[in-house]
């Protein structure tokens, strides 16, 4: 397979691969699976923050976080339309949304219970996202790779948005600052779980990283995430739920606890907290959109015909 | 200006504010509810305009009121009765249709509203009309693409955009009321003469409706009472969401 | 026509009417419209009152007010029940509620806006309502007349109840007692309108008194009404919001302003703040509960057919 | 008993208030909205019972936690995270397959608990159990004739119970969890022992369903957490609603 060869030696010299090109199934495959999981982790993702949009605190704060959940509408829209570049349709992506064969992101599975959180959400899992999403501006496929760079300088703005929240509530009240520690526990581990399984049990990765899909482990990107996360709950008063953190000298790195993989696969596999609500909400909106959705055909099928 | 007109223009910004702060709310209801993707950025974004003018119109009516007074002790600390803002504004989100349809009379009514705030001779809000109506004819745009879409569209869409308006005719009488405050306002070039614009607007409607093959019933019907405080039930019950963490955790910063 | 007149005759000497007496067919309709208007209120009467339902400040106040709209459902049944005595069934009456053929009590298209609203609901439209029904115990038809009567016990109960809810108000902070005054204010006035139109006015009454289907003209019932409230106003420093109240020493009444007839004929023909609310609630709840009935009738069927 | 033990008492007490609370508010939501005014008086009803029943655990509670408690404290002034009822209670009202659904999985359950709990030596919670009972007895034997009337009824009300009950099945795990202040209390006589529950619930339900032609589904998900606070989204709403009159007119009589 000389085309095969080929390609691998693009992705060796660091050549973007664009749609019109030439490409294995098995990497059009993963990347669509990796890009729908992507868009729909954005989408999904809208549930949780969105949830408190109604009860933000401060018009300020309403604002500031109905525009953030804009930005992640619109990342899910760059998003569906690089997989579309791969061959599938946006109908099809909510398709396998909705049967369960596609995924997105399991921390937005977990419930947005205070204000709190929608700190805490901004700072760790938007933070979290970055870190991914940073190593995944060269990623090898040409759409994917710009979309990033475009989303990333969104999702930064978030994390200092989320972090300010804290910031504030730090500064507050001591009941303010109890609900922006009792965020920071809710969300830290699962964040962490966001970067997926141990470099050794991941699925995927192995030809991810050869095809340069991937451009770094999940255990390096895990680290990197709590590297920088210390020095930033430390600086507004935050303690993150571990006690195994503390710095070792010789990694250059912060050690940290074992992570609860057993929560990590039940969530995955449909127990956590918002599984069955986020996929309903999901389904009710869209069954519900359906006759507007059909309106709209109608409507240029009908122009179309009297032109 | 005397102390009585500085409060009546305190009142009257407090008034605009809270029409545009219940509707940005219902708007952003919608987030996450929309038929398609692109629509929920629409609409996330037509919300995000009018928070952002409830912002200007507060913060101006609490500057002039004084005492403390702050947009958000205004958006969050009053109840049922002392909000201000007309009642087609409150009504539930509804359907698609509904929203729509809403905005749509809506925007044609601000088009006129706005324009001719320009003219205020009040600075701040004639400042305020001339960045909203930007926003407010690209929303009209939108709106009547839509009004054309669901009319023209299936037997479905047509009867639902129908029926919606049907629900919303009574609720627009209001928007052309002058009560004394406004009348005197308006003397002082301060306010705007709704009763002005009532002619244009529904020749607008009409002409709009017309091509998306409906119609703005014309049932006899009409409630009013926004600016009295005496709202539909409907208001309550937002009103207990948008305030719950202020009133929960009072005099604290967010 | 010796039927009609037997029929006047029983009448006369205070004979109650029962359902498989001959009766007019004027005195049949005449009935129907006002059974079923009276059972019609009692159930759009629920929304306003259960708008509050689960937003009633105490435990205690909650129950009391669950209570309350449960014992109007009952009143509902009751006054539905005798209405088909007379030979029309539930979903006929329904139907007519829908369309707008049979009406309700005005005073139920006002909204409920605050919790003060479920005191002076109970004082004032259930003072008024017992004023009349009081009355309506001794009416000709004699399923009517018993239902009446078990209603007024339940009736003058709940106006306590709301009499104590403004008491306790009264008692309260400053912010409390103009929410109060605030809700007498806007209740006072359709409450008398409830008594229907001046006597001169009354399309309906005539043949209903001669019937003794009405036992005492509207402008008496309303007098009544205002006559027993201004006492209990004064006492919990409530203001009735009428400058023209003052004792006439002459009539042995009090004489009061006038009704703004304008408004009871708006919001009879359908401009009342939440007519169109009130009437849409009712035809969803009717809409969605349709399986239901479905259900239920395919189950007995099917149980019949085992038999 | 020791403090500490009175002071698990008051927890437990406050954990069953708090579901019966939660409860009753869902089925209070009822009210005007049954399929016919029959349910709506009984729907109502059974809202009453369990609403009376959060008083009683809920003012035990308070009795035992001193400190001014009372039961409107502990109803109107906790937020979301210590709330401790199980889950199962706070999903939205849904359908009426839903509603029932949910109601006859938690009388089975409820008649098993509270039997068990006349035999508490705590003679408080004993007598709310031996009250309790009859309500709920009366409440089984009119959910289950629902189960056979929607399970048995047309082929869209068979679904809609079928798909309430798969929609329901990973919640009632939640039900049989003792934690560690269960076990002490259980240890002590007091509290119930839930997990001794299970089996007896299991066996019940699964006739019925037989009956009623459907299944409770065990697709092996499950959600839990109510009891540290850790509930699903739907709550914070209904406290918005359920406090908001407390809220905001802090410190007063009702």
């Amino acid at each position: 397979a000389t085309l095969e060869a080929d390609f691998q030696t693009r992705i060796d010299n660091e050549e973007k691969i664009e749609p019109k090109d030439w490409m294995p199934e098995a990497y059009r495959k993963n990347l669509i699976r990796q890009i729908s999981q992507h868009a729909h982790s954005e989408v999904i993702g809208m549930q949780p923050e969105g949830n408190w949009i109604t009860r933000a605190p401060s018009l300020h704060r309403k604002a500031v976080l109905l525009a953030k959940v804009q930005d992640e509408a619109g990342h899910g829209l760059y998003l569906y339309s690089a997989a579309e570049t791969l061959g599938i349709t946006r109908e099809e992506l909510i398709h396998n949304l909705h049967t369960g064969a596609a995924k997105y992101a399991s921390i937005f599975n977990y419930p947005s219970l205070t204000w709190a959180d929608m700190g805490a959400i901004g700072w760790l899992v938007d933070g979290a996202a970055i870190v991914n999403q940073v190593s995944l501006q060269r990623t090898s496929y040409g759409p994917y790779a710009r979309g990033m760079v475009r989303i990333c300088k969104e999702e930064s703005f978030h994390q200092r948005q989320g972090y300010h929240i804290l910031m504030t509530l730090m500064e507050g009240s001591d009941e303010q600052k109890a609900m922006a520690q009792d965020a920071v526990n809710r969300f830290w581990w699962p964040s962490l779980m966001m970067f997926g399984p141990h470099d050794s049990d991941s699925e995927h990765s192995g030809q991810s990283m050869t095809w340069k899909i991937k451009r770094q482990s999940n255990d390096e990107l895990r680290q990197k995430f709590v590297d920088q996360s210390i020095e930033q709950a430390e600086a507004i008063g935050l303690t993150l739920p571990d006690p195994d953190l503390r710095w070792n000298e010789e990694r250059g790195h912060y050690d940290f606890g074992e992570i609860d993989w057993e929560e990590f696969y039940q969530v995955i596999s449909g127990s956590g907290p918002c599984n069955r609500d986020r996929l309903a909400h999901h389904r009710r909106a869209h069954e519900e959109g359906a006759w507007v959705r059909e309106a709209i055909e109608a409507y240029e099928a009908k122009k179309k015909a009297s032109v | 200006m005397t102390d009585i007109s500085t409060n009546d223009t305190a009142i009257y910004a407090v008034r605009l504010g809270d029409d545009a702060l219940i509707h940005g709310h219902r708007l952003s209801e919608w987030c996450s509810n929309g038929p398609f993707l692109e629509e929920d950025l629409a609409l996330t974004n037509v919300a995000l305009d009018y928070i952002g003018r409830a912002r200007n119109y507060l913060s101006y009516g609490a500057e002039l009121l004084g005492q403390g007074a702050t947009e958000d002790s205004l958006a969050y600390q009053r109840d049922c009765r002392e909000f201000t803002n007309l009642l087609i504004y409150e009504l539930p989100r509804g359907d698609f249709a509904f929203a729509l349809a809403r905005q749509y009379l809506l925007d044609e009514f601000e088009t006129l509203f706005l324009n001719a705030m320009i003219d205020s001779n009040d600075d701040t809000l004639s400042a305020i009309a001339q960045k909203s109506i930007k926003e407010t004819r690209y929303h009209l745009r939108r709106s009547k693409e839509w009004m054309l879409r669901l009319g023209q569209g299936t037997e479905e869409s047509h009867q639902r955009l129908q029926s919606a308006l049907g629900d919303l005719a009574g609720y627009t009488k209001e928007l052309f009321e002058m009560d004394a405050l406004e009348l005197a306002l308006l003397e002082k070039g301060v306010a705007v003469d709704r009763r002005a614009l009532e002619s244009q607007w529904h020749s607008a409607v009409t002409a709009m409706c017309e091509q998306a093959t409906v119609s703005l019933p014309n049932q006899g019907w009409e409630v009013k009472g926004g600016r009295t405080g005496y709202h539909t039930e409907h208001l309550g019950h937002l009103l207990s969401e948008l305030q719950f963490v202020q009133r929960a955790y009072p005099g604290c910063e967010w």
